[in-house]
């Protein structure tokens, strides 16, 4: 028995290949509750990439492990996941927190253990307050809600908006930002309505709008609620264009609202086409390859992530959390949305943004900056 | 129900030693615990957050048999409280243990006007009229954006200090909220002893009865109400100071019901039951991390098994501090 | 000081429990209530201690009106009861269920209480020492740290009884305190109550038992059908043939009722001999 | 402004609707057990995913059911989750029959909690689109909308509600569970069979939580498994409000609950001049419940305790 424990032993140690140096990645993400498809798949398209860097060798002979971590989307949950991190020496790097409330209550933890973090949550007000660790590869709110509040002036022509929003931190944020941008271009917001985030019957709401015929409606919230908002919007016969946020970038959208009610609306998102260029779509395949569904709505930028850190493994000076975000901070990188590099709060240099309409059954891409 | 004085009694040995089997393990834990990872430590502050909650909450369930749902409105009070008072929010930044009193006389003010009008209920009605007021609060604290920040919370809260002392790493916030666990705890401990506190029991047995022997059940019931919120006001503060950071999203029905849960599961009027029901309902599931979605579905079967097998709770109302106490000695 | 019904009423629709009452009760006697079922002798407790709102009529204590006051306050002003079904605070010892009246003296003290260990203490057991003498009085000191609803039924009377005398009363009410008791502890409990005589307080007794009724009770009111019927000394109310009717309902069968009203008074008449 | 006035008239009755089968459950459960079951929400939620489940596995392409398919889905679905809804009882809260008040309280928020989580494990967390038992056909009502899949939930809720309400008031078995209602000592003395009684409530509660379920994913066209702790909350605030207890009450409190909530969408802007907007709303909603107490402590139709005759006990 013990010989052949011996043996089994050094078997393994020769297969290992020597030398190899090994780090963790923390990840954090709402992993249940009705936010665990965007945790999950988001994570599934960094894991994706590193799955395959791992099998062939990693970089530079470090391969990744994962540390992955349910932060319930909860600040509280959320600030013992940090710890973990912080704690854990082998994590060097954090891919951490989908929900900006969240992230909040984290960056400061991270920020004192010196953990470098890339922070998907998207309010702009993450980078104001003065973080050296932190950094976020994906377009804040600020320039996802740009893009529509101009293609609903220009394009489409719109005067008047009625801005629908469910209190939260990103379909406030983000409604505001859009309220913000089609006044400032000339539109006139006829009124700003609240909703509950867990609210399903907008029948009420819709009612209220219909009686002031906007142009356009924005809905600043997630799905489910975006899809129902326009499956109800189309039985109330309310006929003004919806934009709503990235969230309904996902083909449950279609399916949840139905078809023919979504025929026309406009989706902002920081995701290119699926099609956009070879690497994305080599990107959908994959995915599809390896979890047998499609690709989440923020996959793809968990896929990116990989491919930046890839970079910044490439690039450091060592392994160090400190030598780690200096890399971080100077990384300038070809990713499959574009090439990427960061200013000095950790913001984007150029955030790519895109706006869909729904088509049939497709999201048809409308326009881009 | 056997009489409880005499059947213990009759085996002193037994309950000694239990006695001192709970308070070494409580005092290993205590002593322990600052040696730990910082991630263990914050759990841990996350249980003493909750432990301070259901002491402040058992007076109100535990002592006095009201169904408050609505408590996490003065957890809510506290913790606003700390982040307008010390944050660039609205640019002041007012020393901790000020905060802490203002908070705490807020809470009591709060805790009396919502007491007032609902107090005359009982039951299933002030359990939803509570639940009702709980979510008041909150959905107003979402909506005064230019106050609280609404759903984005207010960030940047300063870090807590006690004359001139930092409180802000994980160990520290530890020392601060044992310090107040213990002095809470002690009052409250001393408050159910007093004549108020046997009111209350009396309040919860009977309180038709209790009112027959001259005890003004709304004075005494809004004193219960009042205390207990004082201490869920406390309890915010020490949160907001620790996370640095309050959104509404902390203040939400589920955490009433857990610290509701948290007292019954461990055993209703009694501070050590509530000391197991935050460790079930606060430390298994953060042991049982790895497990993400099945650990909750674990913790609701485990929720209904225990209060099956344990209706009253898992510590008995009788087994509390002064037994510990008494059982040390051996009397 | 007297305790004064005045055309005392009172209805639930149209259904009329108590009629115009007017009565007197002085300090230093015993007052059996008595009357068939549905009389109103129950009702008459209630509304004294505030647990029924009065109709009409007043209620007053030393000219005090006592009706339309809280109830704890009815007690405060020093009127104390006991249920039919018994209501003690199940889940806290014998002790506390005495201690606990200390209330309304000394609540306004809690502060000074929790805050000041030394006199925390000194409460408490100034508390328990006179909570321990009513136990004693009533040879339930044993039974001190029991839970209260772990008693037996008859120690469980004993106990409310202790713990309305507990509020120091001048008005002391019973409601049937020997329902459920065998004829051992209804004796213990004639004796204990005729030994709480004084000549500062009112009795009131509402009871079933005869025996203990004509045995204990210094005057007696009869209700009938929500009416005063009659008052009067334990010896006047057995020489009343109205009492006897009224006990014996209205049957037709005048035989009947003549036989039974001999019956009783047979019964009645030993007793008051015995009682002599 | 008419238009408005129907369309949300309309949009009120069928919200209401909803809300009144959900909260005939909660009533009905407080009735014989003077228990809050939290986990009735859940049965809510059961309906639409056993109807869902029902018509993938059974009937095959959703797409493409016919009224057969439907009608075997619903019928299945609400029996299945009646019978459900027993089990439940006999595991989780007979157990507790004689114990403390909130025990059972409490069980049922475990109940609910492993429920949750159990088809979020199963069926994965996400919403799932539902396919709606009606064709989608919008008619024009003095200006107002209203859809088909509104006037069958209407429909189907007047019967469903009045065919419990006939049960109660005629039927042998509503007449054993009335008395078990009233007062569960005396029907035991009476030789009633109490757990029968219970068992029927235990059915017909869930059964009617399902229909309502199965109504509202198709009204709405979505599932999701925490789709019943908010409408779950509303029904319950709804019994409350027309009085815990009582059958009629419930139904009254739905329909005044779900008045409240389009009126105050619709209103509060108006009348407070924009300073409280829509999201007050559900602060109006609790604002009314805790006034409506307050004046009647027992809800609107509830019997009316009087301080007097009660025995105050210790509740737990």
């Amino acid at each position: 028995m013990k010989i052949a424990a011996s043996l089994c032993l050094g078997v393994s140690l020769l297969a290992t290949p020597s030398f190899a140096e090994e780090i963790s990645v923390g990840l954090a993400a709402p992993l249940s509750g009705p936010q665990a498809y965007f945790g999950n798949t988001w994570h599934n398209g960094f894991k994706l990439y590193w799955d395959k860097l791992n099998a062939e060798g990693g970089v530079n002979g470090v391969t990744v492990k994962y540390n992955q971590q349910d932060d319930k989307a909860d600040p509280r949950e959320g600030t013992l996941v940090a710890q973990k991190f912080c704690d854990d020496e082998s994590v060097v790097i954090g891919l951490v927190n989908f929900n900006s409330g969240v992230a909040q209550s984290t960056l400061p933890i991270y920020e004192d253990c010196e953990l470098p973090t890339m922070t998907f949550g998207s309010n702009p007000d993450l980078t104001k307050q003065g973080y050296k660790f932190m950094v976020r590869p994906v377009a804040n709110d600020l320039a996802n809600a740009l893009l529509p509040a101009e293609y609903a002036l220009q394009k489409l022509n719109a005067k008047t908006a009625v801005i629908v929003s469910d209190k939260q931190v990103f379909g406030q944020g983000i409604s505001e930002i859009f309220g913000t941008n089609f006044t400032a271009g000339g539109g006139q917001v006829l009124d700003t309505l609240a909703v509950a985030p867990t609210d399903v019957d907008f029948t009420s709401v819709l009612a209220q709008i219909k009686a002031k015929s906007p142009d356009v409606i924005y809905v600043g919230a997630v799905m489910p609620q975006i899809a129902l908002f326009a499956k109800q919007m189309h039985e109330q016969g309310v006929t003004a264009s919806l934009m709503v946020p990235d969230g309904g970038y996902t083909p449950d959208f279609i399916t949840q609202a139905g078809e023919a009610n979504v025929q026309g609306t406009m989706v902002a998102i920081q995701v290119p086409p699926m099609d956009a260029s070879p690497a994305i779509a080599e990107f959908a395949k994959l995915y599809k390859e390896k979890y047998g569904e499609e690709a989440g709505p923020y996959s793809i930028y968990g896929y990116v992530h990989g491919q930046i850190l890839e970079a910044v493994l490439k690039s450091t000076k060592g392994l160090s959390r400190e030598e780690i975000n200096d890399a971080l901070h100077v990384v300038k990188v070809q990713t499959a949305v574009g090439e990427l590099e960061f200013d000095d709060v950790g913001e984007l240099k150029v955030a790519p943004s895109y706006l869909y309409k729904v088509e049939g059954n497709d999201f048809k891409l409308a326009g881009s900056r | 129900m056997s009489v409880a004085g005499i059947s213990s009694s009759a085996k002193p040995q037994a309950s000694r030693l239990v006695a001192i089997l709970v308070l070494a393990a409580i005092v290993a834990l205590v002593a322990a615990t600052p040696f730990l990872p910082n991630y263990h430590i914050r759990v841990v502050n996350s249980l003493l957050i909750y432990i301070l909650l259901g002491i402040g909450l058992n007076i109100v369930i535990g002592y006095t048999g009201l169904l408050d749902l609505g408590f996490v409105a003065f957890y809510a009070v506290g913790a606003y409280t700390y982040a307008l008072l010390a944050s660039p929010q609205l640019d002041l930044h007012l020393p901790f243990l000020l905060i802490v009193g203002i908070a705490a006389v807020l809470g009591m003010i709060t805790g009396i006007l919502l007491g007032i009008p609902v107090l005359k209920l009982r039951g299933d009605y002030l359990a939803i009229v509570t639940l009702g007021f709980g979510e008041i609060i909150r959905i107003v604290i979402n909506n005064v954006d230019w106050l609280t920040g609404g759903p984005k919370g207010i960030a940047r809260l300063d870090k807590a200090s006690i004359l001139g002392v930092e409180i802000a790493r994980p160990v520290e916030i530890y020392w601060l909220l044992l310090v107040t666990v213990f002095l809470v705890g002690l009052f409250v401990w001393r408050l159910e002893r007093s004549i108020l506190g046997k009111a209350w029991a009396a309040i919860r047995e009977d309180q038709d009865a209790a009112r027959g022997i001259g005890i003004n059940t709304t004075n005494a019931k809004l004193a219960a109400f009042a205390t207990s919120a004082t201490i869920g006001a406390i309890a915010g503060t020490i949160f907001a100071a620790s996370q640095r950071f309050v959104s509404p999203e902390s203040f939400t029905l589920q955490e009433s019901v857990l610290i509701v849960l948290m007292i019954v599961i461990g055993g209703i009027g009694n501070i050590l039951g509530i000391v197991a029901g935050a460790a079930i309902l606060i430390l298994l599931p953060e042991l049982l991390r790895e497990f993400a979605e099945w650990r909750i579905l674990f913790l609701g079967i485990l929720m209904v098994v225990l209060i099956i097998v344990r209706p009253a709770g898992i510590v008995p109302r009788t087994f509390g501090p002064e037994k510990l106490i008494r059982g040390l000695f051996g009397k | 000081m007297t305790l004064v019904f005045k055309n005392l009423r009172k209805q639930y629709g149209a259904n009329v429990a108590i009629n115009d009452v007017s009565t007197d009760f002085a300090p230093g006697l015993i007052y059996g209530v008595i009357g068939p079922n549905g009389a109103g002798k129950s009702t008459l407790i209630n509304m004294t201690a505030g647990s029924y709102t009065v109709s009409d009529g007043s209620i007053s204590l030393d000219g005090h009106r006592l009706d339309g006051m809280k109830k704890h306050q009815i007690a405060n002003s020093g009127i104390a009861r006991t249920y039919q079904n018994i209501r003690l605070f199940d889940q806290m010892t014998v002790l506390e269920n005495l201690e606990v009246c200390a209330y309304p003296a000394e609540v306004y003290n809690t502060w000074r209480e929790v805050l000041w260990p030394p006199y925390g203490r000194e409460r408490a057991a100034a508390r328990r020492e006179s909570a321990m003498e009513i136990l004693r009085f009533f040879g339930l000191e044993g039974y001190g740290d029991a839970e209260a609803g772990s008693l037996p039924y008859g120690r469980q009377r004993m106990l409310e009884i202790a713990r309305a005398l507990a509020m120091k009363p001048r008005v002391l009410l019973l409601d049937e305190p020997a329902a459920g008791l065998n004829h051992h502890e209804t004796a213990e409990l004639t004796a204990k109550l005729a030994e709480l005589r004084s000549p500062e307080r009112i009795m009131l007794v509402v009871e079933h038992d005869m025996d203990l009724v004509m045995t204990l009770c210094d005057r007696i009111v009869v209700m009938h059908h929500g009416k005063l019927l009659f008052q009067g000394t334990p010896a006047e109310v057995q020489a009343s043939s109205d009492v006897q009717l009224a006990y014996l309902g209205t049957d037709n069968d005048i035989d009947d009722i003549r036989a039974a009203a001999q019956d009783r008074r047979a019964q009645l008449g030993i007793r008051a001999r015995r009682r002599s | 402004m008419l238009g408005t006035f129907i369309q949300q008239t309309v949009n009120a009755l069928t919200i209401g609707s909803i809300y009144a089968l959900i909260a005939l459950g909660y009533t009905m459960v407080y009735g014989v057990l003077r228990m809050i079951n939290f986990a009735h929400g859940e049965m809510f939620m059961l309906g639409a995913y056993a109807a869902f489940l029902v018509l993938t596995v059974f009937v095959g392409d959703i797409g493409a059911v016919g009224a057969f398919g439907l009608t075997l889905a619903f019928f299945g679905a609400v029996i299945a989750v009646g019978f459900f809804g027993v089990g439940i009882e006999r595991l989780a809260y007979k157990p507790l029959r004689n114990s403390t008040r909130l025990a059972p309280m409490l069980s049922s928020l475990g109940v609910s909690l492993t429920l949750v989580t159990g088809v979020q494990i199963l069926a994965g967390p996400q919403p799932v689109a539902f396919p709606s038992f009606f064709p989608t056909t919008r008619y024009d009502l003095m200006g107002g909308t209203v859809t088909s899949v509104q006037i069958g939930i209407l429909v189907a809720a007047f019967v469903l509600m009045f065919a419990l309400y006939t049960l109660v008031n005629r039927s042998r078995m509503g007449i054993i569970v009335r008395a078990v209602s009233e007062s569960r000592p005396t029907a035991q003395l009476l030789g009633i069979n109490v757990n029968l009684a219970i068992s029927a409530v235990f059915f017909s509660g869930p059964l009617l939580g399902a229909a309502g379920g199965i109504l509202y994913a198709s009204y709405y066209g979505i599932m999701s498994p925490t789709m019943g702790a908010v409408i779950g909350l509303k029904a319950f605030t709804a019994a409350i409000l027309g009085g815990i207890g009582s059958i009629p009450g419930a139904m009254l409190g739905a329909y005044i609950l779900a008045f409240v909530e389009v009126g105050g969408t619709a209103l509060l802007p108006l009348i407070t001049n924009g300073v409280l907007g829509t999201e007050y709303r559900d602060v109006l909603s609790f604002a009314i419940l805790i006034l409506v107490l307050l004046v009647k402590p027992a809800g609107i139709l509830g019997e009316p305790v009087s301080e007097e005759s009660m025995v105050y006990k210790r509740e737990f």
